[in-house]
């Protein structure tokens, strides 16, 4: 299997898509000319031509309202935002119109567009430009949020999304960018939603993360073998909607303890609701409290130390394991 | 929908007899509409918010009369006009409006989100102005799918201080999309009179985008028809959007719960001295179409129509509660 | 003390801070001449006119942006947005301009604002206009979350919104604005942010609300008492952030037992936050797992069966306390 | 920040010899500092966005020039240059961009969110056009608390394009609040040219609102200068806000990260002989104000400069982790 960046097998999945669909076109901000502010979309402007990849004006909005109207009328578009900082600003549009009109409409419409975004903190971008707004989303019924943490899962969650009749909000994190893996070549390589990704197994407790944070789960897990001889299992959502919470719950019914990492602050986070599902189905077999590590409850500063200081770290994950057994 | 006696005759502006006898008809059938949902809703069975209508017919029905089968509609919250305009079964609106079964979106979507999309209606949206950019999008895949359709789109004169007005206006003009942005003028956005709204004219601005914009009386049928019509050649031609700002009036209060305070009642008095309804009557009496007798007549038709759907809404069942979950997501084929 | 309706109570706050400050001022779609959609602000144009009472253009981000401006500048303005569904228009200037200047500018800036809006559902106006997102809101550090569940609190948190050097989103619920309760006359009638209200002592389960779901939660009790005769405790939240969870701790610790009633969808919603704290917090006191009894995971169906099962019940509450003992 | 040689002549434009001196002075400073910028990033000292102002000089000195101490200064994350001229400590901002304690803000906000309340330099905001309603917000203040000041509002060509761009200056020009509206036009967005992101002229759209809008030459000190006091004594005057276009060019890449392939280096080159410097300096050379000896002299003072800046900034510590939670909420004393 080929060895693929992160980047790379995203831009592999768009290029796939748009040769094997004509209903599918690319628009967003700087995904031509300047070949995307992260390269995924470098080159498709030259190979696909100005109908198929669109450079837009700086307007979210209008923008995804724009795919969801071109969605409506049979074309299958991915609208790209940059990054998930400035989907606040195109939230009425996803949250009101793709969510809903489905629903509101007794099945006459759907929307299937791909909305994609990088997230996360760690660059040093300040408060304003470091969300990691994934539980957001996955609040919405009716949309589906998907989070992918490795290339070959970035590659095969993102042909997924532009097979499906609905709007999928399609969350990167920049971190990963540079990511290298095997990725299949099948151009037919999907992954299905809400099936998560046992990265590793173990005995003595689940960690549980996504997107980025998933790597934050695996090296703990690492540190805490050769440090501590504890056997982790590691779980990644990878999507957030839907939720394969059977997955964990089969975990934790095994490891009776579990801790869930997320770059997202902690209070009213998405590691709630997993913490409180786990309560839900699992409680006779918990062990101890599930632990959320998450990112401290402040807005993100620009200065190093302080804001690695308020994201979650391995050492986080690996302390929160050790406080629980 | 209504359909219209036949009088072969033609007449001015390209109009048949026929037509102006369907406009009226359309026109009255809306009114009353309006004024039966105005009476179920004090009678609880219709809930929620309620825009009526009664006052902007002759914008819909002059407008629509212009459009393809292929066009796509989108509109906002006070979107009953524009849906039976279309040919929007009137009963399953009703049924809409009751929350029943048979209802569009079997009573899923209430007043404010009407859908027929076998007639292309794609929809009332109840977020001021956040359709817009839809019609954008609707124009896009019709520029792409070259089926010659456009995107017609409805909204308010309060809907034009919105971000999404902008910015959909610069993506249509910018990418020479085909939408027919039709802004009905009716003063008001809620309670707030246009020049609370907006610093400037609504066409002033329109056409600063780079698209042609003009005013236009939304009170008369026939001259919504005529200039909608140079807009549908415009956006059919490729030349890309264009901009009409009809001026109406809405009879009612905003919504239901409207207590009025803002505008005096000689204000609506005066407007419904210019009624679109009375003026095309006249219109038609001139031209000989038309006589006391055949518009009383024409009056008991539709009220006798209205019954029917009353009846028809009334008589169709609550969805089941089984049905709650249903079309949250569309099952995706894997492919 | 006189006995006043929700709605009047909150008017009675607005003109008492009118007078009290002249730096306040209130801006909001409707407010003036129409007299409020919720008839909140009726009579307030006439009494102070059209420099203080402002009639803004349908324009969510721009008016609360301006709010922002004129916060930062030493006004005290109130922004309202009519409802909570219009809010994700402006979310961009709350969670990025409102609610972090502060900690980015290093205590340089605040912005003392009150943003006001109306939320729930119930009144069968559909998908689009019947969110609950007081814990979307609460998710954001910076942020003041209150929602006040009785005409005091309603007069008393509002008053206090206009004292705080922050800005507060101060969430209404539509199903109050006609309920009648006793409100202290005395212009200085406060109540601090981040206290939750026992509004009913009990031994056998503590029942966990806010805003609307609040009368849920005293409804419930009042039917397990009489049909059960089980003893419930019910805490009124007031303030999603900051969070009195001391308070519900206390409680849980003496009942052993909790659920959280909330209008908003239960996947990724602010109850999870409750649980899981409670997880974290109470654990070993915990008999039964924390219930959530929530929204249901669809949008807002219009009609009213359709609604009524979509959101939470007093039965629902019901059924989930005798399901825990 | 930089003072100015006093050179006691009265020259032209009712500018004395002393002002032309402080424009060049500060222009030739700003242009360093920013390449000094560019070379710490390079070296790891500076992380995250950072946008250069270098071909952009003349808006920020030319127009701030005319400001008062009483008015307040928004703008775009691109906002060295303009904290500069508005006499923000460069060395703060220096250890801001360092991310230490003697930044503006201890090292939170970084170069994307700088903030000196002491000189009514109230941000760069990094959310495109997120500001300009803020501008309105501060305008309304002024109005309100007739202090005589009016909100400078810097952004970018490709703001224009954002919803807010339009409620913003609707609001503005309904409420007459005092605001400059000041969009440096260097035609990109990043990699966007402004013919792909607007559908009109920027001036066109803004008049359209109802208020004077002016292009005017963005890389001369001078026209900024003149074409800004009028704008300053609109403002003063109580007519509202006014809008200005200042068409310039930047040298560097969008961000340090823009691999720059949307445009050629020809491009660039010709912007280049434009330089706003080079302009002025040979101005002031024609006017007898200045010689290359005394302009190389002015050089070597501002390098010198740049060098303590550098120093400050990294001499300065870096912020305890133990004010991680400072400022998240200010308390609020109960009244
Ligand atoms: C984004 C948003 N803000 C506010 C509202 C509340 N609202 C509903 S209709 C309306 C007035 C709209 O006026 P206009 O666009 O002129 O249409 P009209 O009702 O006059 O037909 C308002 C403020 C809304 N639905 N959406
Ligand atoms: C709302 C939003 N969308 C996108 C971005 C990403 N972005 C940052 S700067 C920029 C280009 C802005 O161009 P312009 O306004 O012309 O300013 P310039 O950089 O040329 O000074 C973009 C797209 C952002 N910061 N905010
Ligand atoms: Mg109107
Ligand atoms: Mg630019």
């Amino acid at each position: 299997m080929p060895e693929l960046r992160y980047r790379d097998a995203l831009r592999e999945a768009l290029r796939e898509e748009l040769i094997r669909d004509d209903r599918v076109f690319l628009m967003g901000e700087d995904i031509g000319a300047y070949g995307g502010s992260y390269a995924v979309t470098r080159g498709l402007l030259d190979e696909f031509g100005r109908d198929r990849v669109i450079d837009t004006p700086i307007a979210e909005s209008g923008i995804v309202g724009a795919g969801i109207g071109a969605a409506m009328a049979g074309m299958r578009p991915m609208v790209e935002l940059m990054t998930i900082n400035f989907s606040f600003l195109a939230l009425d549009q996803i949250v009101n119109s793709a969510a809903k009109l489905h629903y509101m409409s007794n099945g006459q419409i759907n929307v299937p567009l791909v909305i994609r975004m990088a997230s996360g903190g760690g660059s040093q971008l300040g408060a304003t430009h470091s969300h990691s707004l994934e539980g957001l989303y996955a609040h919405f019924p009716g949309l589906r949020v998907v989070c992918p943490s490795t290339p070959a899962d970035a590659k095969g969650l993102l042909k997924r999304a532009f097979r499906d009749e609905n709007t999928t909000i399609f969350i990167e994190h920049t971190a990963l960018y540079g990511m290298r893996g095997e990725v299949p070549d099948d151009p037919d390589y999907l992954i299905e939603f809400g099936k998560a990704n046992v990265l590793r197994e173990g005995t003595d407790v689940t960690i549980v993360g996504y997107s980025g944070s998933t790597w934050q789960a695996v090296r703990a897990a690492d540190m805490l073998e050769e440090q501590e001889g504890i056997s982790a299992e590691v779980i990644d959502l990878r999507c957030l909607r839907p939720l394969d919470i059977d997955t964990v719950i089969a975990s934790v019914k095994k490891t009776n303890r579990a801790v869930v990492v997320e770059d997202d602050w902690q209070f009213g986070g998405f590691a709630g609701e997993i913490s409180a599902q786990l309560m839900e189905q699992a409680f006779d077999w918990l062990d101890a409290p599930v632990a959320r590590v998450c990112g401290k409850d402040v807005p993100l500063p620009y200065n190093r130390n302080l804001e690695f200081a308020a994201l979650p770290s391995e050492e986080d994950v690996v302390e929160a394991v050790l406080a629980m057994l | 929908m209504p359909t219209s006696q036949t009088v072969a005759r033609p007449v001015e502006d390209g109009l048949t007899a026929d037509q102006l006898h369907s406009f009226l008809h359309q026109m009255l059938f809306i009114r009353r509409f309006e004024e039966k949902c105005g009476e179920m809703y004090t009678r609880g069975k219709i809930r929620g918010f309620l825009h009526l209508y009664t006052g902007q017919e002759a914008c819909a029905v002059g407008s629509f009369a212009t459009l393809g089968e292929q066009d796509k509609i989108v509109t906002h919250y006070r979107d009953h006009g524009h849906a039976i305009a279309r040919g929007v079964d009137p009963n399953r609106i009703m049924a809409e409006l009751f929350g029943r079964v048979d209802g569009l979106s079997s009573g899923r979507g209430g007043s404010m989100h009407l859908y027929d999309t076998s007639k292309g209606f794609l929809g009332g949206y109840a977020i001021v102005a956040a359709h817009l950019p839809l019609a954008v999008g609707l124009g896009m895949a019709a520029n792409m799918k070259k089926d010659n359709s456009l995107a017609f789109c409805v909204f308010g004169d309060g809907s034009v201080a919105e971000g999404e007005f902008h910015e959909a206006l610069n993506l249509a003009a910018l990418w020479k999309t085909p939408v027919i942005f039709f802004c009905e003028n009716n003063l008001y956005g809620m309670g707030v009179p246009i020049s609370e709204s907006l610093s400037t004219e609504i066409t002033t601005l329109a056409a600063a985008y780079n698209m042609p914009a003009v005013k236009i009386d939304g009170m008369d049928v026939l001259d919504v028809y005529r200039e909608t019509q140079k807009a549908v050649e415009h956006c059919r031609s490729g030349q890309g959007p264009y901009f009409i700002e009809a001026m109406t009036y809405r009879y009612r209060g905003h919504s239901m719960a409207d207590p009025e305070l803002y505008r005096l009642k000689d204000e609506v008095e005066d407007a419904r001295r210019r009624d679109c309804i009375a003026r095309l009557r006249t219109h038609m009496q001139e031209l000989g179409l038309i006589d006391d007798d055949s518009f009383a007549a024409l009056q008991q038709r539709v009220d006798e129509e209205m019954d029917e759907v009353v009846a028809f809404a009334d008589a169709s069942p609550e969805p089941g509660l089984d049905t709650l979950f249903d079309h949250v997501v569309k099952e995706s084929v894997r492919a």
